[in-house]
Formats: structure tokens, sequence, C-alpha cells
């Protein structure tokens, strides 16, 4: 008798439970209708704001709110451009000291390598002005503010980005003919690596080498502006084989050219 | 050898330490090894002075080789005697372009012309800094060896530092730097101290400096969590904030070692109490000098540990900002064009 | 060809030398260079030699020779000291100032292992001619107080006593002369002009610390001449002045007495500590006895360590000569026999400077990293002091001063053991005292602290107790008795003053096993190292003979007696039969004799609240009746639905006997299937069960049953009665 | 400024929390870790705090405090001054048995005996315990660990058999014996 009892028990049990479930649908499936609506009427929204349609009258009255929503959503799509634009090597701002100061971050690459990263922050009070910069002191950072800073502030970053990246990328050439060639021995560089003097041997054992001096006159590229070759035997600098080296060395970066002429077999 | 090389070689052999003199030789490489093995490093200085000088005349070295030794012991120890560094201000066209070679002709063509009498001799190191060691004389006498002025440049940055520059021969050296490194003018950086390489590290950024970039991740990882989930820092924040401060204005890491900052003040004493001292308007004349091994390492932590408070004023963080360590305050005169206390030079 | 290099640059060195400064220091030079590659026999012989025949006023500068000897003494010195005819010529060599460099010789004088005692004298003539500069004398008297163990023999220096005693007037010797004296006086030197000069010189100088120590000793020697009262607590007088030649001294006698140590007996007891271990505080280490002694002086003089045997202390006990290290005492049983015997006054008075020192140097003032130089050390030296104090049976004042101290910065775990060994030696003091120095420092020590922290408290203080009841019951006391504080001032302790002090002491462990037992909810152990504590209070007029009887407090009562555990209420059972016990006891005596003393109407009162709800609760089954210390109100109780509250607690229902009640009742009915305790309440199984349950050995609880209820149950009766029970156990009997 | 009170918030079940004030910083983890590490039955939360006022930011995280300890290290001038200072901003119920003091390198020769003299003063005064650490050793720190959660546990009210804090600390109070101190 007792069992009985228990198992009405468990059948009264089950009914409600059913009824819950039920209850519980009906709630469900009213939401998701209701969200599909607003959705909906989102997305027209959207589309008139992007076309630039005007609005009809009862839009308007919860305009505002969507409208927040809808600022907050370009201005991610914004930073997230940004961020991109920072990743491919570009740079990034940031906003500092409650917006008297902005902070901007120069990302430098070569060939597909993430370099150096620099920062430079600028004082916004009165005038812009740079109050705080890592950026090495061979980089004419001077001259460029003067020029740009004032007249054109998007210029001025642009331009430093190019000096920065350039003497990211000679620095990396450098770096990479010692890495990858390394009978070519550097003479001299200095730290803007704007001039270099390498010496390489020619193909047979004779001590003959060639002394090649590269000039970077324009500081925002990667490729020398003058080249020039000397050698004992004046004939061997004056061959076409060393013409086209010379003329290879100013269109290609010096480590390629070096490891073109050594495939070539022009040096060792 | 004549008389002065004998005084140089004494007084370098007198500075480098028993321990170092053998590695000093032989990377002077003068001397031949069996020369370096027979010399007893252990002696007294005077007993191996006598030693070395008779080895020396073995080999005929002469005064210029003794210089070089002397040059050499400086490189190793940049932290001998005060360094002053000084600027060069409005680089002309091809002023990026001037190499070493160029340079040093250039910088010895015009001291000679200048002053009869002089001897220069430079060396460059890997790093790209530009030594130079100059004895000055004067139209009649010898250049003095005993007193050389040494400077260091770095070639395609505005940076000279210099050791022991007697004030008469400062115009000669400011005009040759200008012709060699093809700038218009050049002025006292005010930035003075026992050690090069801190002072290089400073005016050329060369340390680990902060910016209010997405790098607050890595200084919130950097101080270690509590070790257990129910302990709880409360200052944690805030003491996160002042050490962000911190080195934002100090710069992180390793800090180059500046010893001294000298503020020189030229202002009216306005103490809050209205004693004699502040109706007169004579200007109240006072130095305060802050000193410490690692200066720049104690000002951050007195900031980080809350010792300071608020943003760090202006007055400090313009040592890293504007690379100097010896200031002139003045009263901000009304209207002055710098809204940051004006700093005369 | 090398070799002739060398020559050809000697050649050149010489011929070009003239030209270069210091000429004739190069030539002597070379000079020595040769004679020290011929003189390879025995450099230190030749450099003292040379030394020796210095003559008066040769200039140090420049002086190589002078320089070159000093430097090949000096290594010796350092490397493994000097023979003592070496000690006195450069004693005297530097002190005769003939070469001036005095100060030099001093610093590395120092003796590998014995010290001559005509080089003191000869010195303390020099110092007596007056032509030593200041701060040289102050250098030599260090020394001579840093060697002064190592001065092979003292008569002659006690002979020439009256002359160091002259320098006492000199400001800055003063110190030193006070120290040096203070190791040197016997009894004939006080004499009453010496007293006057030192009271003039204090006059002059202020009470300085070290005048007080000496004139403290003066007073010990002769009590009458000495009239001022020396203060009860002494600062420590002299310093160590030893700080120049400390390392160097530890350093060679380290070596040396490696070796010497192989050859000497009477250090058997102090086990020698490894020589190897780092040592800053040096003198924490009980010194072993073996400072050198020559006999050759002409009293018979003996000295302590040199005695084998017990009978030998006894033969010549009365020319005994005390070590200059007094420390050395502690380690030997032979010397702390002679301590106890000749109750030589100063010889105490010097032990408790030495070791007040030590503690407060190590202990109390450690060094500001405050790491103790080493735990083993440390306790090893505290249970060297207590074994010393218990073998003397009386605690030296020095560490009970230091243990007060010690209490108030004490974090509870330093030394736990032994810190609290030592406290429970603490001696006798007036209830005012003790309440102030110990039990507060002690209460707050012990309710921030756990359990096990409380327990380790308890034991201490009934430590405490034994030791003063026994100490009462040894020599009872009926007269005053002049209980030394300290070392002088002594303070009469009445038999009333005693019994304050035990009350005192009661009252406070009461106190704070009642509050303890709260807040650790009834802890087993700290209950039953508060029951340990009662069993020896109960028992203090009978087996102690002091008539005082003090009753449990009701937070100590009545947790015991609800215990769930049953050896708690048979130890409980047994303290009540005790206090029954002194009671009667006390009764009887006080119709017999009318003695002063009566035991206080209250005590019975509380006495009989305990037995009444003791008896009630556990045989009468009546617990919580009105006027026992738990009443609960009756409609509280009916409010538990508790079927016949009443006897919960009886000796069947007791949750501490309730495993015995259902062994019982299984027993005797084992097939029942519902457990009925009540029915073993039944006339004959409530004996046999009563029976049964004190066969378990629960004699206390047996014995207070008896003298309360006069149930008696001899014990062959209930032997009988398990065997019959266990035997019950196989058949079955019908309820 | 708000007074940091006890009671201003609901109590967690079974838990208690700790306040640990120290000028210096050095001894205070530490010794959290240790008590963290001690306890076992009840969940301890332990607030590390250079001084008080605490910042108002993190107010509403912060759980009840039931125990404010000063912990201050006689070796340093400062530290007492510190410690004195941020009694000013208690609320009036910490000084009925919830704050305790707890003195580090008491038993340093380098330390002025007035020092350690004022510490007592200062607790005797407030009528509160004084805790002597022994900060060097490792069971010196899990002594006072074990001691500073006997306090705790009476604070919060988890002692077995109630006990308010008040009547704990009229036991565990410094006393200030005026004249028998050097005796």
């Amino acid at each position: 008798m007792l069992e009985k009892a228990g198992t009405a028990g468990q059948e009264k049990q089950k009914q409600d439970h059913l009824k819950e479930l039920h209850a519980a649908i009906l709630t469900l499936r009213a939401k998701r209708e209701r969200l599909f609506a607003e959705t909906a009427a989102l997305k027209d929204l959207k589309d008139k704001l992007d076309q630039g349609l005007p609005l009809e009258e009862e839009e308007t009255d919860d305009f505002m709110q969507l409208e927040q929503f809808l600022l907050k959503s370009r201005l991610m799509q914004l930073k997230d451009l940004q961020t991109v634009y920072h990743l491919i090597g570009g740079y990034n701002l940031i906003e500092s000291k409650q917006g008297k100061s902005v902070c901007v971050s120069f990302r430098t690459a070569f060939e597909g390598m993430y370099l150096e990263t620099y920062n430079l922050e600028m004082d916004l009070r009165r005038t812009v002005q740079i109050s705080r910069h890592n950026i090495p002191p061979c980089v004419p950072l001077e001259r460029l503010a003067k020029e740009h800073l004032q007249a054109d502030f998007k210029a001025f970053l642009e331009i430093l980005s190019l000096h920065l990246n350039a003497l990211a990328g000679r620095k990396q050439q450098v770096l990479l003919i010692k890495e990858l060639i390394g009978t070519v021995e550097i003479i001299e560089r200095n730290q803007l690596c704007n001039f270099l003097v390498f010496m390489c041997k020619i193909q047979e054992e004779t001590e003959a080498a060639v002394l090649c001096t590269l000039e970077y006159g324009d500081l925002t590229q990667c490729l020398p502006t003058r080249v020039t070759i000397e050698s004992e035997n004046k004939t061997l600098a004056e061959s076409p084989q060393w013409k086209k080296n010379q003329v290879l060395l100013m269109e290609s970066p010096v480590h390629s050219a070096l490891l073109t002429m050594r495939k070539v077999g022009s040096i060792v | 050898m004549d008389e002065q090389a004998r005084a140089i070689l004494q007084r370098v052999i007198r500075k480098i330490p028993n321990k170092k003199l053998q590695t000093a030789l032989r990377a002077w490489d003068h001397l031949s090894s069996e020369q370096l093995e027979s010399l007893d490093y252990a002696q007294p200085k005077w007993l191996f002075l006598e030693n070395l000088i008779s080895r020396c005349e073995e080999n005929r070295l002469s005064l210029k080789d003794v210089t070089k030794l002397e040059m050499a012991y400086y490189i190793d120890n940049p932290s001998k005697g005060t360094w002053h560094a000084y600027q060069l201000f409005q680089a002309e066209g091809d002023a990026v372009s001037v190499n070493f070679t160029q340079f040093r002709e250039q910088l010895k063509a015009h001291l000679k012309d200048v002053v009869r009498h002089v001897s220069v001799r430079t060396k460059k190191l890997e790093d790209g800094a530009v030594w130079i060691r100059i004895a000055w004389g004067d139209n009649f006498s010898k250049p003095n060896h005993l007193k050389p002025t040494y400077v260091v440049h770095y070639l395609q940055t505005s940076y000279v530092f210099v050791l022991n520059l007697m004030s008469k021969h400062k115009p000669f050296l400011y005009q040759a730097l200008l012709l060699s490194t093809r700038h218009v003018s050049i002025k006292e950086a005010q930035l003075s101290s026992r050690s090069l390489t801190a002072m290089r590290d400073l005016l050329m950024r060369q340390y680990q400096q902060v910016f209010p970039t997405n790098q607050e991740r890595t200084l919130k990882e950097r101080n270690a969590p509590p070790s257990h989930p129910s302990i709880e820092k409360e200052h944690a924040e805030c003491a996160e904030r002042r050490h962000q401060m911190a080195c934002e204005a100090f710069g992180d890491g390793v800090l180059p070692k500046l010893e001294t900052a000298v503020y020189k003040l030229e202002t009216k004493y306005r103490g809050n109490s209205n004693n004699t001292l502040n109706d007169k308007d004579e200007l109240f004349r006072g130095v305060v000098m802050f000193s410490s091994s690692n200066l720049l390492e104690s000002f951050r932590h007195c900031v980080s540990a809350g010792m300071a408070e608020g943003p760090v004023t202006p007055l400090l963080s313009s040592i890293t900002q504007k690379g100097r360590n010896s200031f002139v305050i003045t009263d901000k005169v009304p209207g002055a064009a710098s809204q940051t206390p004006a700093h005369k030079a | 060809m090398m070799a002739n290099i060398s020559d050809l640059s000697r050649v050149a060195l010489d011929s070009s030398r003239d030209s270069s400064g210091s000429g004739s220091s190069s030539r002597s030079l070379r000079v020595a260079e040769s004679m020290k590659k011929k003189g390879e026999t025995n450099p230190f012989r030749s450099a003292l030699s040379s030394l020796s025949q210095v003559r008066e006023g040769t200039t140090v500068k420049g002086n190589d020779e002078l320089e070159r000897n000093l430097v090949v003494v000096e290594t010796i010195a350092f490397g493994q000291g000097l023979p003592p005819e070496a000690v006195s010529l450069l004693l005297d060599l530097a002190l005769s100032l003939r070469s001036g460099t005095c100060s030099r010789v001093l610093k590395f004088l120092i003796p590998a292992s014995v010290v001559p005692q005509e080089a003191i004298v000869r010195g303390v003539s020099w110092l007596c001619v007056g032509k030593m500069p200041v701060n040289a004398q102050v250098l030599f008297l260090r020394w001579v107080l840093t060697v002064f163990d190592l001065i092979d023999c003292k008569d002659h220096l006690r002979a020439i006593y009256g002359f160091i005693f002259s320098f006492v007037t000199e400001e800055n010797l003063c110190p030193f002369i006070c120290h040096l004296l203070y190791l040197l006086t016997m009894r004939e030197h006080v004499q009453p002009y010496r007293v006057r000069k030192l009271l003039d010189v204090q006059a002059k100088m202020g009470r300085q610390p070290y005048l007080m120590q000496l004139l403290a000793l003066y007073k010990v020697f002769r009590p009458e001449l000495v009239s001022f009262s020396v203060p009860t607590r002494m600062r420590t007088g002299f310093k160590n002045h030893n700080s120049t030649w400390k390392a160097a001294l530890t350093a060679v006698q380290r070596k040396n007495r490696a070796e010497v140590m192989a050859d000497h007996s009477l250090t058997v007891e102090v086990k020698e500590k490894p020589t190897s271990r780092k040592r800053k505080l040096h003198h924490l280490d009980v010194p072993a006895l073996s400072s050198a002694f020559d006999t050759n002086s002409e009293r018979k003089v003996f000295r302590l360590q040199e005695l084998q045997s017990f009978t030998e202390l006894i033969q010549n006990i009365h020319n005994i000569e005390l070590p200059a290290q007094m420390g050395s005492l502690l380690g030997s049983s032979l010397a702390l026999h002679y301590l106890d015997c000749v109750q030589d006054e100063s010889a105490f008075l010097r032990l408790n400077f030495w070791l007040g020192h030590s503690l407060q140097e190590e202990f109390l003032l450690c060094p500001a990293d405050g790491s103790l130089s080493s735990l083993a050390e440390a306790s090893q030296f505290l249970s060297i002091i207590l074994s010393s104090q218990q073998f003397l049976q009386e605690s030296f004042f020095s560490t009970e001063s230091f243990l007060y101290k010690f209490l108030t910065v004490w974090d509870g775990s330093l030394l736990r053991t032994h810190f609290l060994d030592l406290l429970s030696h603490v001696p006798l003091m007036p209830s005012h005292y003790i309440k102030v120095l110990v039990f507060e420092p002690l209460m707050q020590l012990y309710f921030t602290s756990a359990v096990f922290f409380k327990c380790s408290v308890m034991e201490c203080l009934n430590n405490m107790l034994v030791k003063w009841l026994t100490w009462h019951s040894v020599n009872a006391l009926e007269d005053g008795l002049d209980i030394s504080l300290n070392s002088n001032g002594t303070v009469t302790m009445t038999l009333s003053g005693f019994m304050d002090t035990i009350i005192e002491l009661v009252r406070f462990v009461g106190r704070l096993a009642a509050e303890g037992l709260r807040l650790e909810n009834c802890h087993v152990l700290l209950l039953s190292q508060t029951l340990t504590f009662y069993e020896t209070v109960c028992d203090m007029f009978v087996k102690y003979g002091l008539p005082l009887v003090i009753m449990p407090p009701a937070g100590v009562f009545y947790p015991a007696l609800l215990a769930t555990d049953s050896l708690t209420v048979d130890r409980l059972g047994y303290i009540m039969y005790r206090y029954r016990e002194n009671l009667t006891l006390a009764k009887k005596q006080e119709q017999q004799s009318e003695q002063t003393f009566h035991i206080s109407r209250n005590t019975y009162q509380e006495f009989n609240q305990h037995l009444v709800a003791m008896v009630s609760c556990l045989w009468n089954s009546k617990s919580f009746l009105p006027g026992t210390g738990f009443e609960i109100d009756e409609c509280l109780l009916t409010q538990t639905k508790v079927p016949e509250y009443g006897s919960r607690f009886d000796l069947v229902h007791h949750p501490a006997f309730f495993k015995y009640a259902i062994e019982f009742h299984q027993k005797f009915w084992p097939r029942r299937k519902r457990v009925d305790l009540a029915s073993i309440k039944v006339g004959k199984y409530w004996n046999w069960y009563v029976e049964f349950l004190f066969s378990q050995g629960f004699d206390g609880l047996n014995d207070f049953i008896q003298v309360n209820t006069g149930h008696s149950s001899s014990s062959v009766l209930c032997q009988s009665l398990t065997l019959f029970i266990c035997l019950s156990g196989q058949c079955h009997i019908e309820d | 400024m708000a007074l940091l009170t006890p009671y201003s918030k609901i109590p967690e079940l079974n838990t208690a929390t700790v306040l640990l004030v120290e000028n210096e910083e050095q001894f205070q983890s530490r010794l959290a870790d240790a008590i963290v590490q001690q306890e076992k039955d009840i969940n301890v939360n332990v607030r590390l705090a250079r001084k008080l006022p605490l910042p108002v930011e993190n107010s509403e995280t912060r759980p009840r405090i039931d125990l404010v300890v000063f912990i201050v290290n006689l070796l340093s001038e400062r530290s007492l001054q510190a410690a004195e200072s941020s009694l000013s901003h208690l609320g009036p119920d910490y000084f009925l048995g919830k704050l305790c003091f707890l003195v580090t390198d008491a038993r340093c020769g380098a330390v002025p005996q007035e020092r350690l003299l004022s510490v007592r003063r200062l607790a005797a005064s407030h009528h509160c315990p004084v805790i002597y650490a022994e900060h060097q050793t490792e069971d010196g720190i899990t002594m006072t660990a074990m001691r500073v959660l006997t306090i705790l546990k009476v604070s919060a009210g988890l002692s077995p058999v109630a006990t308010t804090a008040l009547y704990l600390s009229t036991f565990t109070r410094c006393t200030f014996p005026s004249d028998f101190d050097e005796d």
C-alpha cells in the first residue's frame, strides 16, 4: 500500500513538471518574435542612415537611443581599422593624460619582418609639441618637426613613419649581409646607415677585391642613391659585369643584390 | 722615452688596478708576449713601472704609443672625472652624410690652423662613438700631454661629451666641431655627471621608456599577483597607478646612473606665514642639490612608493624629458611664454 | 737568453735609477732581496733577533729593514700565534717606545699558548714610567684584559696590585684599571684606604658602572668596609675590550686548543662542541676549563680544572683558585659542588655577572638582523643553565631577571620548552611581584595562543607550584625566612606571605583554566592538564602540610563532571575524594590543637556544593538540582522533551559511561532487542553494574562513591563478580 | 572621510576577514600567506594595506573587516607614527577588542628602548593586545599567524562558545606596569 501511495505522488509530480515545460516554451517563442521584429527595424534604419535618407517621423522618437548604439558601433569599426593599419606597419594614436597629450607608436617592418616600435608623445595643450620620444637621435626629428608639425600633423606622422621604416630596413639589410654573406667584410657604417662601405673578393683566389660604397641620400628610402665601385685594377671596375652589379645594387636591397652577384659568380 | 711619456705611463699604470694590468697591456699590444710574461704583476707599482719602462725602451716606444694606452684606459673606464654634454643645433643640409674619415680630417685641420701646437688622436669604436684626445699647446710651447682633453661624439647625432676642457680652449673646440659636423651653433647641454655611459643613454634615450600605449598589460603582469585568492591588496590599484606614473616619468628597467641634479633658485620666498622674508622683493637665492648613487632610480622609487605625491612635478620629470641635470628656476614672469616654470639656460 | 735579458735590465735598472725619486730605498731593497734568499733557514728567528736589537730613535718612515721584519713577525702572529718569549720581547719593544711602532706591534701581539707574567709586570713598570702616550696605555691595558686568562700565573701581578690601583685616578684609564682590579682582587687587597680612594673617585666621576662593580666586589669581601648599598640591579659593569684581537685570538686559540684538548681530562661532562662552527658571540659557548696555570707558585694553589675526583676536591678545598672565565663553572659538576659547599659570595657574584651579560647579549639584545646566532647553541646554553640550577637546587639571580625581561617580548614559540622549564624554576617571591612580573605577560600570551601553548603554560605553572610546595615542605617555615630576592636585597617572606603567593598562583591558574576551557570548547588536552594541576592543589595540606584548601572554580568542575570521556570524570572523583580527606584532616587538627589557621567557612560551603552536585548527578540521578552550580529551570528542562532528564547524567546514562552500560546490558540481556538502560538500575543489577564499572579501573570514582555513599565494595568481591560476568556471557538468563 | 566600521556590512557565512596594516609592506604578505595556509575550517580573507584610510574605490567589494592588525616595525621610527595616524581612521567599535598591535624586532639590540615602551603605552591606552613576532624564522611566522587567528576567530564571532571580542580583550589587553618595569 505504501508503494502505491509513493507512485501516486510521483505521478502528480510528473504532471505539473510537464505543465511547467509548456509554459516555458510559450514565453521563449514570444521572445523570439520580438527580437526578429527589432532586428528588422534596426536593419532598415541602418540602411537608411547609410544612404543618408531622411527618417520618417515616428522612428525618430527612439532614434536618440539607437543613434548612440550606431555611433558606438562606428567608433568600434574605426578602432579596428586603426589597429589593422597599425599592424601593417603604420602608426597608432592613443589619447592619454585626459586629452592633454596623444601618444603615437610607430611600428616598423621590413620584408614581412616586424622590427622595433618607436613611440612619440605629443603635448596638445596650446601648440602641438613633442614632449617625449624614444626615436634614435640620428633621425633628424627636429628638422622634420620644424617643417611639418605645425603645418600638417598627418603629413608629419606620415613622413616620420617613412623615415623610421627606411632606417629599420637599412639596418636590417646590414644585419642580413653579415648573416647571409659571410665573405663580404663591412669596412664602415654609421648609426643612420646612410653610408655603407664593404669589400668583396672576386671569384679567383687572387687578392684582388672590390670596394663598394653605398650612399643613401634619400632617408625615406631603403635603396641607395649613389653606388661607387673601386678596385686596384681599373679594368675590373669598368667591366660591364660590374656595371650590371652597380645597377643591381642601385635597384634592389643590398643583401639580395649580393646574393644574386654571388649566384652569378662575380664575387665569392 | 722622453720625460712626458714616462710621466704619462706612470700615471696610467698607477690608475690601473693590478688585476687588470695584464689585460690592459695585452690590449695595447706594443709589447711582445715574452715581455708580457716576464713582467711580475704582483710587485709594488713603483717596481713594476721600472721594469715596464725598461721593456718599453727595448721596443723604442714613443710618446704616441703611450697616449694610445692612456686613451684605451679612458675608453675602458668612462666614469673617471666629470663629463660635460654639449648640443649642436641647426644642422646644415649635408650634416647627415658626414662620415668618420671626413670628420676626422676636417677636425684636425681646423684645430691645427687655430692652435699651432696641438696633438689630436681619434679612435672610432664599434658602437659608432668617436673618441678624440686633444693635447693643447699654444703658439710657443709643445702640446702638454699631461692635461689632455677628451671629446666623444656620435656621428649624425647632435651630442658631444667633453672631459676636462679648459675654458681658454673652449672657443677653439667649438669652432672646430661646428665646422667638421656641419652645424651652425653649439651650446652647453646643462648635463654633467661622472658616468659617460649614463649621460649617453639619457640624451640618446637608450633606456626603456614607458608610454601610455598598450603597455599597461606588461606592467600589471610584472608585479606578482598575491599567492592566494583570498589575499587582497587594498592599495593595489593606486600603487599600480603610482608605479605607472613613476615609470612614465623616469623610465622602466635599468636606468642611466646619474648622480646629481642641481636646481639654482632665483625665486621670491612665498612662505605662508607673513614674516619679514617675503615682503621685500629681494630674490631668495638658493641651490637645491639632489645626489644619490642612482638618482633616477631613487626618484622613481619615491614616486612609486608614494612618498612623492600626485603627478610627477615637471621639475623632476624634465631631467629625463629634456636630458638635463642642472636648472635655474626663476619666478613665473607674468605672461611668460612657456607654461612650465621658466628654465633659463 | 732570457736570464741575461733580466740581468741586462737589472743593470739598466741600476744605471737609470739615479733619476727616479726614492734612491736609497730601492738599493736597500735589492740588498734585502738578496739577503732574504740567503737567510732561508728561519726568517722568523732572524726577524725577531733583528727587531730586538732595534736601537733608540730609529726612524720608522721608509725603514725597509724594520718594515720587513715586522711583516714577517706579523704573519707568524696571525698564523699560529707567538711563543711566550716572543710575546715578552715584542711587548718590551712596543712599550719602550724605542721604535715608535707601539700600537702596530700591540695589535698583532697574539699569544699562541701562554703569556709570561713577567712580561705583564715589566709592561706595568713601563706604564709607571709614564712616557707612553695615552692611547698606547689604553691599548696595552685592553690587551692585558684580553689575554688575562692566558697569563700563566697571577701571584706576581697580585703583588703589584697597589701599582695598578694607583692608576684608578687616571680619567681615561679608569674603566680598564677597574676591570683588571676586579679580576685580580683577593680578600687581602681590600683595604680601607683603597675603598676611600674608590669612593672619592666615584664622587669625582659619578656612579660609573665599572666603579660600582668593583665596589660591589669589595663589599662582598669586606662588607663592613663598604657601607653604601649596591643597587639591586647592576647594569653590565665591564664592556668587552677584546674587539681588536678577538677574531685573531679565537682563530689561534681554536687551532691550538684542538691540540691541547686531547690531553685534558676534567672537561668530561661538557661535550666539546664542534670547533668548526662559525661563532660570532664566542663567549656564549661555555668555555672549557682549560685556562693554563702553572703550579709552581709558593702557595700550593690548586686549579679547579686540575682536580679529578671529589675526594681531591675535599682535601684541598681551602686553596682553590677560581678560573677567570666563570662561565666554565657551569659545565662541570665538580665545580658546582665547590660552588655549592663553599658558598663563596664573590664566585656567585662573578658568575651572575657573566651569566647576565651573556644572556642579555645573546637573547635580549641580539644583533640587528634579529637572528639568534643559532637556535641549537642557544637551547644548549639554556639547558646547561637549567641543569646547573637543578643541581644547585637554586636559581641564579641573573637568569631570573633575564626571564622577566624576555617574557615581555616573547612570541610564545622561541625556545618554548627551555624557557618554560626555566620559568618554573623561578624562586619564591611576594604575590605582588609575581602578579606583575609573571602572571600579566603570561596571561596576554596565554589567551592569544592556541590550545597547545595553553597546555604547556598550565604544565609550567603546575611544576612551579609543585617546586614551591616541596620547597615549603622541606624547610617548613614557622618563623620569618629571608628569601634573597636578589643577591643582597633581602625580603622577609613569612608563612602568610608564602600562602598569599600560593593562593595567587592557584587562583590565577583557576582563572586561566576556566576561561581557556570556555574558549577551547572544553578541549580534552586542556581539561586533563587542568586536572593534573588540581591533583596537586587538592593534596596541599595532606601531602605538603600547607594548611590551605582551594576548590576548583565552577568553570573547571562542571565541564569535567559532564565531560564525555570516562577518565576525566574518574580523575574528578579522585580529586573530590582527596579534597574530602584534606578537609576532614584539617577539621580534626583544628578541633584538637586549636592552631591559629583554620579553613574558611565558604571553602567548606563550596566543597559541599560541588559534592552535592556530583553525588546527586552521578548516584542519585537527580542532576540539575537547584542549589548546585548547574541548576536549570524546570520548565526549560521539560521543553527539552528528554524523558527523565534528571537521570541523564547518572552512572548509567552518563555519556562517559554509556559504553560500559551498553556492554553490561548486553552481557546480562544478550537477546533483548531494545536496550533499556533503566532496567540496570533495578535491584541487584545496580550493584553488579557498579561493581562492573569500578572493576574497569575507575578507582578514583570508586573511592569517591565509597566515601560519600558508604557503598562498600571490596575489591575481592568485584574481581569475582567480573569473573562471574564473563562466565555468564555464554549461558542465557531469561529476564 | 568615512570611518572604517566593523558592523557596516552583513557578514558572510563561516568567513572572517583580517586587515593587516603595515607602512613598510615587508612582513604583511608573508604573514598573510601563513595565516591563509594555517586556517583550514573557516575561510579567512586577508586584506593588506599600507595605511588607513582605505581607498574608496574597492569599498563595495571589500568584505566586513573583523580584526585590524597594525604591524609596527621597531627598527623604523616612521612605522609607529604611520600606525598612530591610521588609528584616527578607525570606527569606535574597533576599539572593543577588534584591534591589535603586532611588533617585530622587539628583541633587537639596535632598537631604542623607549620606542618599545611607546608602542606598549599606545596599546594599553586603547585596551588592545600587543603580539611580539619573530618574523625572521619559519615557525616564528606560523606562531604569529596562529595567534592572529585565535584573536580573529573570537572577534569574528566564530569561537565555539559565544565570547565577545571585548570579553577576550579584558584578558589580552596590554598592561603597562609603570613602576615595576625596570625590576
